[in-house]
């Protein structure tokens, strides 16, 4: 009984990662696709600890998916501003 | 069993970043894609690592964080290139 | 325990770290690194020829815990050649950069580089293997980009982009060999390995992962824009070093580790890849209009040549006469190495001189620079495999062999790829001999001139005719 | 056409992921293989460190991580080669810059308390170094455009400190006649600290350097801001 539970447990995080990874990867707007991919990384390091890794998900959540996903956030934010720019000077030359 | 499943999914990780490193073309999408399927293979171990009874083994716990750091690395010069890439085209 | 394999990437390591804490100094410190360094790869070379191999288990840890450093004759041959090459590319550096910016960021990175190189070419464990793998690849993608051109940086962040997915597949080769045998160390690992569908996965993988980093057909792609346009001491490093290490650990795993688990048609398979390298490589460095292109697209034609081998040496039954083949892989391995470093520093001396490379306007070149065509002359030479350069012994056992075992259609690709090779070489020559001859002094920068001409001629005259050496350090060293 | 390029590739793939399920499957079904645990639980007393992990990464597997350092230092001069730090951030409000007077300390401290019990428990130079990291974040984050770092020079000398140590460690053994990184079983769990002391340290400083993204403003063009 309490393997069977065990077994739907682990189902449960294993689905949620690669769920988690499909998304972050097929996301349309890129500063979300890194937010997914940070999430990805945090529940990657869960399921690590759950696999008796502590070390490893530490690590994963502080390097991986924290600063790993803040280098990322910082291109995606530039990225997006440099579409909105585009877009407004693209505007103004289609007024003029 | 449970190395199959986590062991599995270490694989599957690995296929879909291969994917979409493939299938799309920018430079973000293509480092997601690379840190998914290195998470994959580093997922991998760490499953392989895991045996039920036994305490598990920290050989490969480690290559995992040598892993993480080299992945880390790799993304953050990736990354200045590209915006490198961005300020020149932008400051034509 | 052996201490001068570890000395042999500490060094380097060192220097690298001086160059970098001490930036107004980083070219003296480079240079004086790079003697440092050139004299324990002397050491180690030395202690191959008098040992056979050498061995070091660093940490004091055996493998299969610790890791090993090894040396053998391959390896020695090899990082013989890199010290070679690394002097030649550092002097000619120190002479090439003009700005103190590009030098200062240079030498940094470019002895980590070296430091990587070493390292890989002495480990003995997988995971080791891919740690040096990244520090090069790393190193190699920055400095590319060191010109700092748009195309340059685009160019060397998909050849990072590439070598990354090239790593993390390896990397899963590597996990699922442990996952089946519990080690990393390269020698146990032979030893356990059983052919089944684990072990064959598993080569099947890394070999995938580098190959796209040895850019072998067809996943050369990346090569020709990142090595045509990083600056030309780095092109010269990245032709001649950087690719061959790949390879090396192709030829490693093939011929040494995963020996039981290749088959014959899987070698052809390899060899099918080299023959299709040799004849797209020279097709299009013969239709390349660039000096730079040009050599880049040659490399991948190299690298094709060095694949043929695979089939044959896998045919062959140990003995004097795949010990003979195994001497002709390395010698042209070394000869294209050498010779190619040797072209792309020339290369970059006349790009400079003419403030562009396209060859159809290269007209007086040899005018100008009359050491730097010769350089250029030799460097063909040795690339199309005319005595007295080593790729001409080498490709002369390569023929003897493929009709010897049997496999003669390996020959029409040779000869191919050496017509080609001829007409692209000419190709540069006929267009630098343009004008009516007015030679000034041979030798105008005597800095950057020097280098790439010893590079050139070593690798036509030292290697073919004084090859005896290299046959005594490879047959000595049990030559794989 | 992409679309159908996309699908393609995807069909290929799945046909890859499920031969190396099944090489998978057949490598776990030959039942429990060697692994290399219980010779490191084994070794763990020599070592000094009583976390499996640490010892691997510091004693057993030291070289790799020497290297490792020195992909991470890698990077860094590679992205300093191409080019200077963007300006900052806009300064952070009153709130904000109180959260940070908060925050910033507490991951240090976090930081020097996961480097300390790396030696017997969850934790060590990585983390650590990723919490000093994460740090320098958070401060260029509220508007300090240097992430917290010192001037260019220091900056020099602090990211190559990690491996500096490691390295000059490893030749001191080899002079000893010990070979190399071959720690003397008495002094081994000092070295292995003092080594992750100085890696944390350049592990922090070269993420937070990587986070600014360019090489400071040096002092040269503008008169030293530190």
């Amino acid at each position: 009984m309490s393997a069977g539970l065990l077994l739907i447990f682990d189902l449960v995080l294993v689905v949620t990662l690669i769920g988690l990874a499909i998304a972050a990867l097929v996301s349309p707007d890129v500063r979300r696709a890194v937010m997914l991919f940070i999430a990805f990384g945090l529940w990657l390091a869960l399921v690590w600890a759950r696999l008796r890794a502590p070390d490893v998900a530490l690590a994963e959540a502080a390097i991986g998916a924290g600063l790993g996903g803040a280098l990322m956030l910082a291109a995606a934010r530039r990225a997006a501003r440099q579409e909105a720019v585009d877009g407004q000077t693209d505007a103004r030359g289609e007024e003029g | 069993m449970e190395q199959l499943l986590y062991g599995g999914a270490g694989v599957i990780l690995f296929a879909l970043g291969l994917w979409a490193f493939l299938v799309y073309e920018p430079l973000l999408r293509k480092l997601i894609a690379l840190n998914i399927m290195g998470s994959g293979v580093f997922h991998l171990l760490i499953a392989i690592a895991e045996r039920g009874e036994l305490p598990p083994d920290p050989v490969p716990h480690a290559l995992v964080l040598t892993g993480i750091v080299v992945a880390v690395s790799a993304t953050a010069l990736a990354l200045a290139m590209g915006r490198r890439l961005e300020d020149d085209s932008g400051g034509r | 325990m052996d201490a001068s394999l570890a000395l042999a990437v500490s060094v380097p390591l060192i220097g690298g770290l001086l160059a970098t804490a001490l930036p107004k100094r980083a070219q003296g410190l480079g240079l004086l690194a790079s003697v440092a360094t050139v004299l324990v790869v002397g050491w180690v070379m030395a202690g191959v020829w008098q040992q056979g191999s050498l061995h070091a288990e660093l940490g004091g840890w055996a493998a299969p815990l610790g890791i090993a450093l090894a040396a053998d004759g391959l390896s020695a041959a090899l990082l013989g050649m890199a010290a070679l090459v690394a002097l030649g590319v550092g002097i000619y550096a120190s002479g090439y950069f003009r700005s103190a910016d590009a030098d200062r960021h240079f030498w940094p990175l470019w002895l980590l580089l070296w430091a990587a190189l070493n390292g890989l070419l002495l480990a003995a464990d997988l995971f080791n293997i891919y740690v040096t793998l990244e520090l090069l690849g790393l190193t190699a993608a920055a400095l590319g980009a060191l010109t700092g051109t748009v195309d340059a940086v685009r160019a060397n962040l998909r050849y990072l982009l590439v070598g990354l997915l090239g790593s993390m597949t390896y990397l899963l080769g590597v996990a699922l060999v442990y996952t089946s045998y519990g080690t990393l160390d390269l020698g146990l690992l032979s030893n356990a390995l059983e052919p089944g569908p684990v072990a064959a996965t598993a080569l099947v993988l890394m070999t995938a992962g580098l190959a796209l980093k040895a850019a072998l057909f067809p996943l050369h792609f990346w090569l020709p824009p990142a090595h045509a346009n990083a600056p030309a001491p780095v092109s010269a490093a990245l032709s001649a070093l950087v690719v061959k290490a790949a390879f090396y650990l192709i030829l490693r795993l093939w011929l040494d580790v995963f020996a039981p688990v290749v088959t014959p048609s899987a070698a052809g398979l390899m060899g099918m890849l080299g023959a299709l390298a040799v004849i797209w490589g020279s097709w299009r460095a013969l239709r390349a209009e660039r000096l730079k292109l040009l050599a880049a697209y040659s490399t991948v034609a190299q690298i094709g040549y060095l694949c043929l081998f695979l089939p044959l040496l896998q045919a062959l039954p140990p003995g004097a006469e795949r010990d003979d083949l195994f001497v002709a892989l390395v010698l042209m391995a070394l000869t294209h190495g050498l010779a190619k470093a040797g072209l792309f520093l020339a290369a970059g001396l006349v790009q400079r001189s003419a403030g562009h490379d396209r060859i159809d306007d290269l007209g007086g070149t040899a005018q100008h620079m009359p050491a730097t065509t010769f350089t250029i002359a030799l460097a063909g030479t040795a690339l199309i495999g005319l005595p007295p350069s080593g790729s001409f012994v080498g490709k002369w056992i390569l023929m003897t062999s493929a009709l010897e075992s049997g496999q003669w259609w390996w020959i029409l690709v040779i000869a191919i790829g050496t017509l080609l090779a001829a007409a692209y070489v000419f190709r540069v020559l006929s267009r630098a001999f343009n004008l009516e001859p007015t030679p000034r002094s041979f030798v105008t920068q005597a800095r950057t001139e020097v280098p790439a001409l010893l590079l050139a001629l070593t690798s036509v005259a030292v290697l073919g005719l004084a090859a005896d050496p290299l046959w005594r350090l490879l047959g000595a060293g049990g030559g794989a | 056409m992409r679309r159908a390029a996309s699908l393609i590739i995807g069909a290929i793939i799945t046909a890859l992921a499920l031969w190396l399920l099944w090489v998978l499957q057949t490598a776990l079904d030959m039942g429990a293989g060697p692994r290399l645990a219980e010779q490191a639980f084994a070794g763990l007393p020599t070592t000094g460190v009583s976390n499996p992990v640490t010892a691997v990464l510091l004693s057993y597997r030291g070289y790799d991580t020497l290297l490792e350092l020195g992909v991470l230092l890698a990077a860094l001069l590679g992205i300093w080669s191409l080019g200077v730090a963007s300006p900052g951030f806009q300064p952070a409000g009153v709130v904000l810059s109180g959260m940070v007077r908060l925050v910033v300390p507490l991951l240090v401290l976090t930081g020097g308390y996961l480097l300390w019990v790396g030696g017997y428990a969850p934790g060590g130079a990585f983390q650590a170094g990723a919490l000093l990291g994460a740090a320098g974040v958070v401060m260029r984050l509220a508007g300090d455009e240097t992430a917290g770092l010192p001037g260019i020079r220091a900056q020099r000398w602090l990211i190559v400190a990690g491996v500096a140590v490691f390295v000059l460690v490893g030749l001191a053994t080899l002079a000893l006649g010990q070979g190399f990184l071959s720690y003397p079983q008495a002094w081994s769990k000092w070295l292995i600290l003092a080594i992750e002391t100085a890696a944390t340290v350049a592990i922090g400083t070269t993420l937070a350097a990587a986070y600014v993204g360019g090489r400071p403003w040096s002092h040269a063009v503008v008169g030293g801001r530190d």
